[in-house]
């Protein structure tokens, strides 16, 4: 019936989906689910806002080169929904340069839809929000371009990044603007600890967005997560104290 | 049809292809094969969103006049130039391959091997042993820096060794819990996706 | 020095290229927009050659696969995003997309991402007589689990809980150092052989 | 200011001209440090050789030009030990410039070779869209999925190279050069986990750490990192390339960052000492 090695697969998906739809249900009628705990690094965010508008100058956020295919692109959007929503409540101007053709009508909705919800459509520039390349040296270089020229106060760099990362991050260090990074492209996540003031790592940037967006399918979706991590924590000390004493059974169960 | 049409033809293509794959039987498999061919279809022949993009950025820079637009009316003119040289010559062609190789080429080739000075500098910057963490990261670095290169067995064979069990042992363990939670975190998307929770790719209206 | 014309462009592509280390300027503005323009030129003509034309001549002109034109009909309701008023038809497609998309997460991710890293990780935690793979499978079983724990954020972190993912932050720390300095060997590679074209193939030094 | 203050807060461009330095001297003057062979290497090498001659070898070049500095010496010399053993090779890629990627190692090899014959011996696929999806294509049905054409959009129905290959399971060896999405995890996802193709990646140093649980976990054959993994292959088979030259300049380049990061600690602790105040650095680690 079900192929062979996709037994535990179907067994263990069927179980999330169930207790993600149960997790959601619950927290919609209104009924107590798991919170999550603030992360930190979310109080930079504000930080840089608040510089922004002292210096007069605009605040770049980069939501990544991720697609519409990739989480990190719907982690990133909520953090440039809350960011933007804070920029037009001090009347700072939001620079967002986007990589990615797909992801540019979503981000510059999100950003408008900031704008205007906080009361300010009008302060709303088309203009800040970008399409620069496809290309991602293309795409860095052309933020490093804006970066010079708008002389930008505080730089945002959440979302999925590829090699072009140290670069963007020191591109920004040069303008001395305030950088805090997010990503779960984990070949890059050193480079931003070692470049910007403030870095979430990997899987944070998915709990930081859950956090300032509190909806619950992204609250479900973390706590159904949280769930998944704790049964690999179990497997894997189960599976070893089996293994010393010398039982394979839940290492082979892992083939099913 | 502007949000329940994208939404359910989202979930029919999701379960199908999941039902045709994780089930043993022969009827179910051409229909995978099919939705894997439609894919690759609808992908390749969107690739032009990419290029009317790129015009639309450029030419409206050009036609205000905005700062740079010299730039950019050089990017549209060897943009349209290129591709019509291509589609007209073929892919034997000499001159657009000579473009790729010796223009195109050495100029990537250049903007990547910028990132070794970036990274000396961001290194000089930033390892700066002010915590814990921070002199963590730093032991670690310097030592697979030394041991990962032919000078650091030329000045003591520990080295070398050292660097070799950094990498093998506590980094394998970090990148593969990293690795672990980020199936994790893919797989819950994937159902709030295909369960019709997650519906931000359609944008806000 | 050489006396090939493509070594001296070469040259100046490479100089101009690298004057971005110090400022934003016009030659690199310039080089700036040749190289995307040859990109997305280039992609745009392979893709014709490699795919495109292949499928429209091939599989739907000689080989009359009518069905084709459903996945062609998809792929051309994403040109309407340029419209203010059809921009929703370009859902469809991307609906398409993503179903598939996360059908493949679903089927294809759990098991080598998921079950087979726990696998791998399942080690004896006593070898005997060898006391150095003892404290080695220690060492990766505690930092897989550590670093798990770390990635907990719906559980208030608090006395060994809270211990336990401090351990795992350490070993983050030791990765990204060690994945920091492996990169600098790559990226040492590639300005070498940029210096080697400038210094021995352009002013034909040290050869 | 003394110079211990200062060397908490150089100017890049200080950093960046001693590095220009360091590489103008080693490529000038290199002093020959002594290469060996890893593991990593010789597993890749040994696999290579133990295969039958006439076996077909899967070149997946999922990069583009920036990464060919890093990847082409290792890439080169596999490249060259397949045809020296009388492997053909077949090249394609999920990324659109890699088929000039293949193209490039193959303008490169050839003329070595003379008897090797386009279409018979070796091949160039070249780009198809899809990614993993095509991957997935070509374990089901690989002629339907390549869809009739090479690189150049040349018609491959007569190519001898194509007979009897019917899906990617029947190659001997996976070879993939990769740098990013679609790469390594997509082919293990698709092709080499589900069906126990064989894979030697040849990495960028950036990705080797974050692929080593594949590795540790039996679901990769070998990992070839960066110019080292090259110049090591060189070596080993014996094909003098550009690689072998690299090595110190990785030596002293490496050694050139530890001595900045060593005098910006000296000068953040002295700064610290006499003021009690933080240094210049900014970051959160």
């Amino acid at each position: 019936m079900i192929k062979e090695g996709m037994v535990l697969t179907f067994i263990l998906e069927l179980i999330m989906g169930i207790a993600l739809l149960v997790v959601v249900k619950r927290a919609r009628a209104g009924k107590k689910i798991p919170v999550i705990h603030e992360i930190p690094g979310l109080k930079a965010l504000e930080e840089a806002v608040g510089r922004a508008t002292e210096m007069g100058a605009p605040i770049m956020f980069v939501p990544g080169k991720g697609d519409l295919a990739d989480a990190q692109t719907y982690a990133a959007l909520p953090v440039l929904e809350y960011v933007a929503k804070s920029c037009a409540e001090y009347d700072t101007r939001i620079i967002v340069p986007l990589g990615v053709a797909v992801v540019y009508p979503v981000a510059e909705a999100v950003t408008r839809q900031a704008f205007q919800v906080s009361g300010k459509g009008d302060a709303y520039r088309e203009t800040d929000v970008r399409f620069i390349n496809e290309q991602n040296w293309a795409w860095a270089a052309g933020i490093n371009g804006i970066m010079e020229r708008e002389k930008v106060s505080a730089q945002i760099l959440f979302g999925a990044f590829w090699a072009e990362s140290l670069f963007l991050a020191e591109a920004g260090n040069r303008a001395g603007a305030m950088q805090i990074a997010g990503t779960a492209s984990t070949s890059q996540i050193p480079f931003f600890v070692a470049a910007c003031d403030y870095t979430l790592i990997g899987q944070e940037i998915f709990a930081a967005s859950a956090y300032l967006n509190p909806e619950p399918s992204t609250t479900g979706g973390l706590v159904v997560q949280d769930w998944g991590k704790m049964l690999g924590l179990v497997l894997v000390l189960l599976g070893s104290i089996l293994v010393t004493l010398g039982s394979n059974a839940i290492a082979e169960l892992m083939l099913k | 049809m502007k949000r329940e049409g994208p939404v359910a033809l989202l979930m029919i293509s999701g379960f199908l292809y999941i039902i045709s794959v994780i089930v043993a039987s022969p009827a179910m498999e051409p229909v995978a094969a099919t939705l894997d061919d439609w894919y690759k279809v609808v992908v390749g022949f969107i690739n032009l969103v990419g290029v009317i993009s790129l015009t639309q950025v450029n030419g409206r820079a050009v036609l205000r006049r905005s700062e740079g637009w010299f730039y950019n009316a050089i990017l549209l003119v060897v943009l349209y130039g290129y591709i019509i040289l291509g589609l007209v010559g073929g892919l034997h062609n000499v001159a657009f391959n000579l473009i790729y190789d010796n223009i195109l080429t050495p100029i990537l080739m250049t903007i990547f091997s910028t990132l070794t000075f970036w990274i000396g500098s961001a290194a000089y910057r930033a390892f700066r042993a002010k915590n814990a963490d921070a002199a963590i990261l730093l032991v670690a670095a310097v030592v697979v820096m030394i041991g990962r290169v032919t000078l650091g067995s030329a000045i003591s064979p520990a080295i070398p060794k050292a660097a070799e069990w950094i990498l093998n042992f506590p980094t394998v363990a970090g990148m593969r819990a990293i690795e672990m939670s980020a199936a994790i975190g893919g797989i819950v998307l994937a159902l709030r996706m295909i369960t019709g929770l997650e519906r931000s790719f359609m944008g806000f209206d | 020095m050489s006396n090939d014309i493509w070594v001296w462009i070469g040259a100046f592509l490479t100089l101009g290229t690298y004057s971005i280390l110090f400022k934003d300027n016009p030659v690199y503005r310039v080089l700036e927009a040749l190289f995307v323009a040859i990109l997305a030129g280039h992609s745009v003509v392979i893709n014709w050659y490699n795919f495109q034309k292949p499928t429209l001549t091939g599989r739907l002109g000689e080989g009359k696969e009518w069905t084709l034109i459903i996945p062609l009909f998809l792929a051309a309701l994403m040109y309407f995003r340029y419209s203010r008023k059809y921009a929703w038809l370009a859902r469809y497609p991307m609906a398409f997309l993503m179903g598939i998309g996360a059908a493949y997460v679903l089927t294809k991710n759990l098991k080598p991402m998921f079950l087979a890293q726990a696998r791998a990780t399942m080690l004896p935690l006593w070898v005997p007589g060898n006391i150095g793979a003892t404290i080695n499978n220690w060492i990766v079983v505690i930092g897989v689990a550590s670093v798990l724990t770390y990635f907990f954020f719906t559980i208030r972190k608090q006395g060994p809980v809270n211990a336990f993912s401090r351990v795992g932050r350490i070993y983050l720390m030791i990765a990204f150092g060690a994945l920091f300095a492996d990169t600098v060997l790559g990226r040492v590679s590639v300005t070498l052989v940029r210096f080697q074209f400038l210094l021995q193939d352009w002013l034909g030094l040290g050869m | 200011m003394t110079i211990f203050e200062k060397l908490d807060s150089l100017d890049r461009r200080w950093v960046f001209a001693f590095q220009a330095l360091v590489f103008c001297i080693v490529i000038l003057k290199p002093v020959g440090l002594a290469l060996t062979v890893g593991d990593q290497v010789r597993t890749a090498y040994e696999t290579i050789d133990s295969l039958p001659a006439g076996s077909i070898v899967w070149f997946g070049t999922d990069y583009q030009a920036a990464n060919a500095a890093e990847l082409e010496p290792a890439a080169l010399a596999i490249l060259k030990h397949c045809f020296q053993k009388n492997l053909r090779v077949i090249g394609a890629s999920t990324w659109p410039e890699g088929g000039a990627m293949m193209a490039r190692l193959l303008n490169q090899v050839t003329p070595d070779f003379p008897d090797k014959e386009y279409g018979v011996d070796f091949l160039n696929l070249g780009y198809r869209p899809g990614g993993q999806v095509w991957l997935q294509q070509l374990t089901d049905d690989l002629p339907a999925a390549v869809g009739g054409v090479d690189h150049f959009g040349d018609p491959i129905s007569e190519y001898p190279i194509m007979d009897g290959l019917n899906k990617i399971q029947d190659v001997a060896l996976i070879v993939g050069i990769h740098v990013g999405t679609p790469g390594t995890p997509e082919y293990i996802r698709v092709i080499t986990d589900p069906h126990n193709v064989p894979m030697i990646t040849v990495l960028p140093a950036v990705s080797v750490a974050v692929t080593m649980p594949y590795l540790a976990s039996g679901q990769l054959v070998s990992i070839v990192a960066s110019l080292r993994g090259g110049a090591e292959y060189e070596l080993i088979s014996g094909f003098s390339g550009t690689a072998m030259t690299g090595m110190d300049s990785q030596s002293f380049m490496n050694l050139t960052i530890v001595i900045f990061v060593i005098l910006g600690n000296i000068g953040f602790f002295y700064n610290k000492y006499k003021k009690g105040a933080s240094g210049g650095g900014g970051a959160n680690v």
